[in-house]
């Protein structure tokens, strides 16, 4: 049905980045702006509401509206940083500095691909997976590649050759080091629930949806989701947990040092994990584009057809699009969550954020996985 | 000095694992949002200045528009950042107000070390300075920021004098004058 | 030192406090020797007593005597004798201590006193501090704080009287802050012996006035402005320049004549704004000339030196010193010392010279005297330069042996502190023929003419001591630090003598290290150290030089000492 | 009680028909008679003659006149001086005008007697300038005098030799007061002096020694001398010895020159029956009892208290009209018999109004020399000369008292008093008046009698 | 300075009465009023001279009595008690009917130049009061009537003069 298939190798991987690169930077700019704009309604401000653009401003209604809500912004904050002068201060060692963003931005940037968006019903009705590299291993890769984003942090942070930056980068690494443990104990439960026995053992993430068709995970295993999405704040540095970042201690931990496009790029590679932080999650837990608890993507389909007794929509294309929105407006979702916690709880002083994660999540997850690994083996034995 | 301790309220497991704080503050923080926004857009908006507020220090003119200052330097003395710097000059005789008999030469006010404290106002024998309603001070340089004579009796304006005791004074001389004295 | 006659003294009670007092003396006066303030305003220390301010009533007692036997009358209470306390009131300033004298300041009846005064001050007084010049040394200011009511019961119109009269050159009038004490018409008849100012019209329309046509105009209208208790008589230098408040004083000595009157130094900020006399009972009284006050104005004039220079180029101090040491080394040095140079420059100079084997010279100024309080001789330091040796006699007004020196080729160079050789008698010619090392604070034709110019400091902003015409050692403090580019004198002295010494040895410059070796070397300072040296001076043992031909007449505190052995 | 009749000693002959001021008259009437045998004296006999006789002064203070001889500094060689104060001008005050304007050669024997008895070589009489006529009165009965040898050279053919001169002052009150007179006489501004040390007895005119006594006072010495001082203390009451000259103004029938004994008389008898009592139509308000400055009696108050008469003392409940005109009996009711001016005033008189014409002579004449008086009698006159234009407030009464007892007793001389003590006497007497102004001024018919 | 003849012989015949010179200064002043009718700026400073003072001590003395003037005043001098004894008497109603006679107020010189009318302290007469002093002479009770006559008849003496 795609010619996109027939197209060489290269191409496709060019097209895909390209897609990748499209998608994530606007998204990530969008994020930003809906940072600022969230903030400022839960601070009982406006918020950015300055930036316009002539012609566009012009039109009636609209124009002011898009203005009020800060939509230019996001291009005049672009731009400026596409344009600004771009300092390299005289201490820092100059290759890892310049460096350090790039390697950000790579896993950020490479995990998308594991990531399945969304499905469309092939013509023998079966779910099939939109997913630009459907590797099997899935969320391993996941996990693989996202961690090493922390790299870059601490590349900076060294680099740097400050002390604020530098104790941010080991700030980083600590974290990582100590939330990933209960990130990945927290989705083994799913995993086991999902190789059943005697079937083929897999970490795709797709199977993943698939498998909550019913019942969600999250509503399955609660406590995994708490897990893996307390994790998650932790891993993406995001308040309660911006530790490495800080800047009522570190004035602006790794990144003091950094400023213009390369700060810009730490600035997207850290939406874009949110953003695959929160895809994940949505696929874990939270049904991925199945649109409701116990009611799958193909039975919404079905139905619509059925109500409107439109073709179409059976139509790969029309399903993908319905799939993606969904997902897409969970991911949405799942980062307002984000923001709203960010504008609530108070950041987390250091010994707190190790003690919760070492002597509180920690536990938790290993309780939490023996607790599940033995309900699932009752269940299964059972069935 | 003595050591008191304090004990404290031994917290529920609820209020150990912090969540039941976190969702209350979640739902804070929603229920905020979605209010209309208190603040004020500043350019297009304005405060309404409430009575006494303390904005620049000005110097004003009496309804004659005689200048109030007469350059006594008590502003100066009691400024506390000493923004204030005053070079004191004569009026000459001739001079319509010639009988207050001194004015300031130079009167110059760095806004960038007023602390908008009001003191001067305070102390000011004449009712010459007074903060009024102007609170927005910008400038390029140091030197833009420092506010010489005319402009801070620009800024100033008149304002209504409830004594016009040097006015008193004059007409009491011109009596005097015409009248021939006393016996 | 001669010490004063013992003044027979008698016991007086202020406020319940026993001392014993000099008879005759007030009640302002003795109240002042327990800290007990009695305000008033007409009475002052140096004029006659007038008693009409009225404000330094107190309440008086005498011990109760019985009529008849002279005997004390005990009171049993107390077992004290009994004091009789006057019914009324009675004025400080015209009571004169006797014996077992009781005084009250406290009394309710003296506080109701003060704040009638104050008030009758205070009703026609125009209360135009903000533009008086007086405010914050005012009298009225400090007494109505001090006793006044706080408020006024005054509702009808002020008198009218005139204002901004100028009175004379530097003095101007607002009559309408007089107070009428009288204090100014008083000085100029029994000390400035002018008497030009006085009342007219009476009662409360009574005012000052200079007769038309007259000017006060004396070289010592100024001191009306100074004991003016409020701020009628102000000066034209010093009106509407500077708020008093503002001002710090720096004790210091005025430099126009061998009187050496004690003065104040008012500055803000590096910027001298007026001169006042300072009172010392021994010199100045509380007075000092109109010319003296205007000397402050040397110190910001566009001919100070402002830069070492050698050979007409601007140079660096020890560029400077390293020349002038290799001129010295060349022989045939003369020094030419100042009659205005302090005591410690004059120490240095004469080191300068030993070591030098140098001939040293003064230049003397004599102009005519006032006999009040400028003397003849126009030098505040020539007696210094007698006490510390740099001279034996008295120098004369041309430098005619140096000049005979220079025209036989004795002389090659000539460094002089702060004297304009040319006004001294040297002529260009002379001057070419040898290389000048200047010393001084402002530009002359012989600063013009020098090989190396050091630029010094002026009175006003160095430390240092005078020797006037009574022989009496008074110092001056720093008022205002130093003309930029200027360096203190002692410093550049103290390198040059380092320079010319054989050894090269570190002379001290700071001026208690120089007193430690001035006070060792010169025995007519005996144990004095500039910073034990009183406030108004130490009278040294003139005995030594009692011989010399002094070009003083007498002054207000001096007498020339006749040589003793002239008839014998 | 029937008013007693005069006793005239200073008015003996004054008045008579015939009688002149030149020095024939005088002599007719047996002048200089006394001065002859006084200069067969010696001066410490007449001094204590004077002394004897318990003369007090007849200028306002009533100081005894042989006490202040005594205290002349004689040791130190410096020349005596005699002023003669005829600087009359307490307002009320009249009579000695007419003793210079009706019997001068009087006054100059009275004077040449004191000059005798107290070495003096010198006289000066420090007469009013508004007198010009007493002035050349007085120079013409010098010169006939001097004609006659009474004045001048050489004395009556001793060796005592005495000049007197008129001095004229030019119209100032405060030249009444000795030391303000002295400086007068010095060619000064009437300052009054400071005492101590400028006690005239002892740092007079140009710093001698100086006497200064009234023309009344030098009267009586003539007298005194002529009767001797035993004789003379029997006439009037102890402590109060003589006769007094009594002026009588103000709104009554019969004012005018009145001389009785001191004591024997009173208030009562002497204006009523001697001056025939109010205008027609009137009632008696209020009676000045000697000269401006001293204090007030309001008609209908009563003293009470004790009085010594003789050793003994006995109480006293007078109203104004017992009260005996002497020092001490005025003086114990709170006043004074000052100079001897009695200044009636009726019911048609608003005190206020009164007051404001006294404060404004007051604020005229106060030489401005020292604080309270200068300043407070101008005050005290801008606020009666208020209350009158129609801007009274009812505390104004408070303030003027208050402002009063600031100046009564903290000045130079006596003049703080004097223009302290009416409004004292004002304000504590007729209180209720001065409260009630404001409203009185507004409902005040427009053809009253205007003081201010 | 421009005096009679007899004011000098007089000024010489009293400063030996005196024993400083200053004292003579107020006889001085007297006589050179007389002569003048006022005291000038030139007067002053030719007593001062004469006394060996400074000017400014005669000129304290000339603005301290006041007596004596500094501007001339009118051909005749009418002088109205106002002090108590006389305004009880209707002194103030005296000088108004004064004043309305030579329609002037006072202080001033009449329009016709004949009077000065002033008020002044206690002439001490007021046992006849309300007094009036015109030039020299006291004129006792004077009310309404008596000030009318005396007005007319000073315009009379004015009148005969021209």
């Amino acid at each position: 049905m795609f010619d996109f298939f027939q197209y060489p190798f290269w191409l496709q991987g060019a097209l895909k980045g390209l897609a990748v690169i499209a998608v994530i930077f606007p998204l990530a700019g969008a994020c930003s702006m809906a940072e600022r704009k969230i903030s400022a309604w839960m601070q009982g401000r406006p918020g950015p509401n300055r930036a316009t653009v002539p012609w566009i401003a012009w039109i009636p209604v609209l124009g002011p509206f898009l203005q009020r809500l800060g939509v230019f912004h996001l291009l005049a904050d672009g731009a400026k940083f596409l344009f600004k002068e771009e300092p390299v201060p005289g201490h820092v060692n100059k290759l890892y500095y310049v460096l350090a963003p790039v390697i950000a931005l790579i896993p950020a940037l490479m995990t998308i691909v594991a990531v399945p968006f969304g499905a469309y019903l092939d013509g023998a009705g079966r779910v099939v997976p939109l997913i630009l590299a459907n590797v099997d291993i899935g969320i391993l890769g996941v996990f693989a590649i996202s961690s090493l984003g922390v790299y870059s942090l601490i590349i900076a942070g060294w680099a740097s050759n400050s002390k604020y930056p530098f104790l941010g980068g080991i700030r980083a690494s600590a974290q990582l080091i100590s939330y990933e443990l209960s990130m990945t104990l927290s989705v083994l439960p799913v995993f086991l629930w999902i190789n059943v026995p005697g079937g083929q053992g897999t970490l795709s993430l797709a199977q993943c949806v698939a498998m909550q068709g019913g019942a969600w995970f999250g509503i399955w295993m609660p406590l995994s989701a708490f897990i893996f999405l307390v994790s998650l704040f932790a891993e993406t540095n995001r308040q309660p947990f911006d530790m490495p970042e800080s800047e009522a201690d570190l004035v602006g931990g790794f990144h003091t040092e950094y400023g213009a496009f390369k700060w810009s790029m730490f600035f997207v590679a850290e939406y874009a994990h949110m953003l695959i932080g929160s895809g994940v999650f949505a696929l874990l837990f939270l049904g991925g584009w199945n649109p409701l608890p116990w009611v799958s993507l193909a039975d919404l389909v079905g139905w619509l057809q059925h109500l409107t007794g439109w073709a179409f929509v059976l139509h790969p294309l029309a399903v993908g699009l319905i799939s993606i929105g969904i997902f897409l407006g969970k991911v949405l979702f799942l980062i307002f969550v984000f923001m709203w916690v960010r504008w609530t709880v108070p950041r987390f002083r250091y010994d707190q954020v190790m003690q919760l994660g070492w002597q509180k999540l920690l536990p938790l997850a290993i309780g939490n996985l023996i607790l599940y690994a033995l309900i699932i083996a009752w269940v299964q034995t059972r069935i | 000095m003595a050591v008191l301790p304090v004990e404290r309220k031994p917290l529920s497991f609820a209020e150990r694992t912090y969540m039941p704080q976190i969702f209350s503050g979640l739902k804070t923080t929603f229920k905020r949002m979605i209010k209309p926004a208190e603040t004020l857009e500043y350019p297009e908006q304005r405060p309404t200045i409430p009575n006494g507020y303390r904005g620049v220090p000005t110097l004003v003119k009496d309804p004659h528009g005689r200048e109030k200052c007469v350059s006594c330097q008590l502003c100066e003395f009691v400024c506390p950042p000493k923004a204030i710097r005053i070079t004191p000059g004569e009026i000459p005789l001739e001079s319509p107000t010639g009988h207050v008999e001194k004015a300031p030469q130079a009167f110059d006010i760095d806004m960038l070390r007023c602390i908008y404290c009001g003191l001067c106002q305070e102390v000011c024998p004449e009712e010459a300075i007074f903060l009024q309603n102007q609170y927005s001070m910008s400038g390029y340089s140091r030197a833009e920021m420092v506010n010489h004579k005319d402009r801070l009796y620009e800024l100033g304006g008149t304002l209504p004098d409830k004594h016009y005791k040097w006015d008193k004074k004059k007409s009491a001389e011109d009596a005097a004058a015409h009248g021939g004295g006393h016996h | 030192m001669i010490a004063p006659p013992k003044p027979e003294l008698v016991t007086v009670n202020i406020d319940g406090r026993e001392i014993a007092v000099p008879k005759g003396t007030n009640i302002i006066e003795a109240a002042r020797m327990v800290s007990v303030d009695v305000p008033h305003y007409c009475y002052h220390p140096k004029l006659t007593v007038v008693g009409n301010c009225r404000m330094c009533l107190v309440e008086m007692g005498l011990p109760a005597v019985d009529p008849a036997t002279k005997a004390p009358i005990m009171d049993p209470a107390t077992g004290k004798q009994k004091i009789n306390w006057m019914p009324r009131p009675t004025i400080g300033c015209a009571t004169n201590a006797s014996p077992g004298l009781h005084i009250r300041t406290t009394s309710p009846m003296v506080k109701e006193c003060r704040e009638g005064v104050m008030e009758f001050l205070l009703i026609n007084h125009p209360l135009d501090c903000p533009i008086c010049d007086q405010a914050g040394e005012c009298k009225l200011q400090e007494q109505a704080t001090g006793y006044g009511r706080g408020y006024s019961r005054f509702i009808e119109q002020k008198n009218v009287k005139p204002k901004r009269t100028l009175l004379g050159p530097r003095v101007v009038l607002d009559d309408e802050r007089c107070v009428l004490c009288s204090r100014c018409i008083r000085f100029c008849k029994e000390v400035a012996k002018d008497d030009v100012l006085g009342f007219i019209d009476r009662g409360s329309y009574s005012t000052l006035t200079a007769y038309p046509g007259k000017k006060l105009e004396n070289n010592y209208s100024l001191n009306t402005v100074d004991i003016c208790p409020v701020g009628a008589l102000t000066s034209t230098d010093f009106r509407f320049k500077m708020r008093v408040w503002f001002l710090k004083q720096t004790n210091s000595i005025d430099t126009e004549s061998s009187v050496g009157a004690n003065t104040v130094v008012w500055s803000r900020e590096g910027v001298i704004y007026r001169l006042t006399p300072r009172r010392n009972d021994a010199v100045n009284d509380t007075w000092m000339a109109d010319s003296g006050r205007l000397l402050y104005k040397q110190v910001r004039t566009d001919d100070r030196l402002a830069t070492v220079q050698v050979n007409g180029a601007e140079s660096g101090r020890d560029i400077a010193v390293n020349a002038a040491s290799e001129r010295f080394k060349q022989g045939g040095v003369a020094i030419v010392g100042s009659g205005r140079s302090s005591v410690e420059e004059q120490f240095l100079a004469k080191k300068l010279a030993a070591a030098l084997k140098a001939p040293a010279y003064l230049v003397s100024r004599v102009g005519k005297g006032d006999n009040l309080l400028i003397s003849a001789d126009r030098n505040p330091n020539v007696r210094g330069a007698l006490v510390t040796g740099l001279i034996q006699t008295l120098p004369s007004a041309h430098l005619t042996e140096l000049a005979a020196s220079i025209d036989a080729g004795r002389i090659k160079t000539v460094v002089s502190l702060g004297e304009d050789l040319t006004a001294a008698g040297l002529s260009a010619a002379q001057l070419a023929k040898v290389s000048v090392i200047y010393l001084g604070t402002h530009a002359n034709p012989t600063s013009a003419a020098a090989k190396i110019v050091f630029p010094g400091l002026t009175v006003f902003e160095k430390n240092g001591t005078f020797v006037n015409q009574q022989f009496r050692l008074q110092k001056f403090h720093k008022a205002v630090p130093g003309f930029t580019g200027a360096i203190d004198d002692l410093t550049v002295l103290a390198k040059l003598v380092a320079a010319a010494s054989s050894s090269g040895t570190a002379v001290a410059s700071e001026i208690n290290a120089l007193w430690t070796s001035l006070a060792a070397e010169i025995p007519a300072l005996g144990t004095v150290l500039f910073k034990n040296l009183p406030e108004t001076g130490l009278l040294l043992d003139s005995t030594p030089w009692a011989g010399l031909p002094y070009a003083e007449s007498a002054t207000l505190h001096y007498q020339l000492a006749q040589p003793a052995l002239a008839t014998a | 009680m029937s008013a007693p009749s005069q006793r005239r000693l200073i008015f003996q002959h004054i008045d008579e028909p015939g009688y002149t001021n030149d020095l024939a008259c005088y002599l007719k009437h047996g002048g200089y008679e006394v001065m002859k045998r006084a200069f067969a004296r010696k001066p410490e006999e007449l001094i204590d003659e004077v002394k004897k006789s318990g003369l007090r002064g007849r200028g306002g203070a009533g100081f005894p006149c042989g006490v202040k001889w005594t205290l002349v500094d004689r040791k130190s060689g410096k020349p005596i001086y005699l002023v003669v104060n005829a600087d009359e001008s307490e307002p009320g005050t009249f009579k000695d005008r007419y003793i210079i304007h009706q019997d001068p050669h009087q006054m100059i024997e009275g004077i040449m007697i004191s000059c005798h008895a107290n070495n003096v070589k010198q006289a000066y009489i420090y007469i009013r300038g508004e007198f010009p006529g007493g002035a050349r009165i007085l120079e013409k009965a010098i010169a006939e005098a001097r004609a006659a040898n009474f004045v001048g050279p050489n004395i009556l053919g001793t060796n005592y030799s005495c000049e007197i001169y008129v001095h004229r002052g030019a119209g100032a009150y405060i030249c009444g007061e000795e030391t303000g007179l002295i400086e007068s006489l010095e060619g000064k501004r009437a300052y009054p002096r400071i005492k101590p040390p400028y006690f005239p007895a002892v740092l007079g005119l140009d710093q001698c020694p100086t006497i200064v006594n009234n023309v009344e006072t030098l009267c009586h010495v003539k007298h005194i001398v002529g009767m001797g001082g035993e004789a003379y203390s029997k006439i009037g009451t102890p402590n109060n010895t003589g006769t007094r000259i009594l002026c009588v103004s103000g709104q009554v029938q019969r004012p005018g020159y009145y001389e009785y004994e001191v004591g024997k008389i009173t208030m009562g008898q002497l204006l009523n029956e001697v001056c025939g009592g109010p205008l027609p139509g009137r009632t008696f308000k209020a009676v000045i009892p000697g000269g401006s400055s001293a204090k007030i009696l309001r008609f209908g108050e009563r003293f009470k208290g004790k009085r010594k008469v003789g050793a003994e003392m006995v109480d006293y409940d007078w109203g104004v009209e017992d009260v005996p005109m002497d020092f001490d009996s005025l003086g114990m009711i709170g006043t004074m018999g000052g100079s001897g001016g009695v200044i009636v005033m009726d019911d048609s008189v608003n005190m206020v109004e009164a007051l404001g014409n006294i404060n404004e002579f007051y604020a005229h004449e106060s030489c401005g020399q020292c604080t309270p008086c200068r300043e407070g009698s101008l005050w005290m006159k801008k606020i009666t000369g208020r209350m009158v234009h129609g801007e009274g407030r009812s505390e104004d009464g408070a303030l003027l008292k208050n402002v009063a007892d600031q100046i009564a007793g903290r000045t130079i001389c006596a003049f703080g008093e004097a223009c302290a003590w009416p409004t004292q006497s004002f304000v504590l007497k007729f209180g209720d008046e001065f409260k009630a102004y404001p409203e009185a001024k507004k409902n005040a018919p427009a053809d009253s009698l205007k003081l201010v | 300075m421009n005096l009679k003849p007899e004011t000098f012989s007089r000024i010489d015949e009293v400063i030996p009465h005196y024993p400083v010179k200053r004292s003579a200064a107020l006889p001085l002043l007297h006589l050179v009023q007389e002569d003048q009718g006022y005291i000038s700026q030139e007067a002053i400073e030719w007593i001062a001279a004469k006394l060996e003072l400074q000017p400014i001590n005669i000129y304290e003395l000339v603005t301290f009595y006041p007596m004596f003037r500094q501007k001339p005043i009118g051909r005749r001098h009418i002088k109205v008690c106002r002090t108590l004894s006389c305004a009880l008497m209707g002194g103030y109603k005296a000088c108004g009917e004064f004043e309305k006679q030579f329609n002037t107020h006072r202080g001033e010189i009449s329009p016709d130049g004949e009077v000065t009318i002033e008020f002044v302290e206690c002439l001490a007469s007021c046992g006849t009061a309300p007094v009036v002093m015109i030039d020299d002479d006291l004129h006792e009770k004077v009310d309404c009537a008596k000030a009318r006559e005396l007005s007319a008849r000073i315009k009379t003496e004015a009148a005969t003069r021209q």
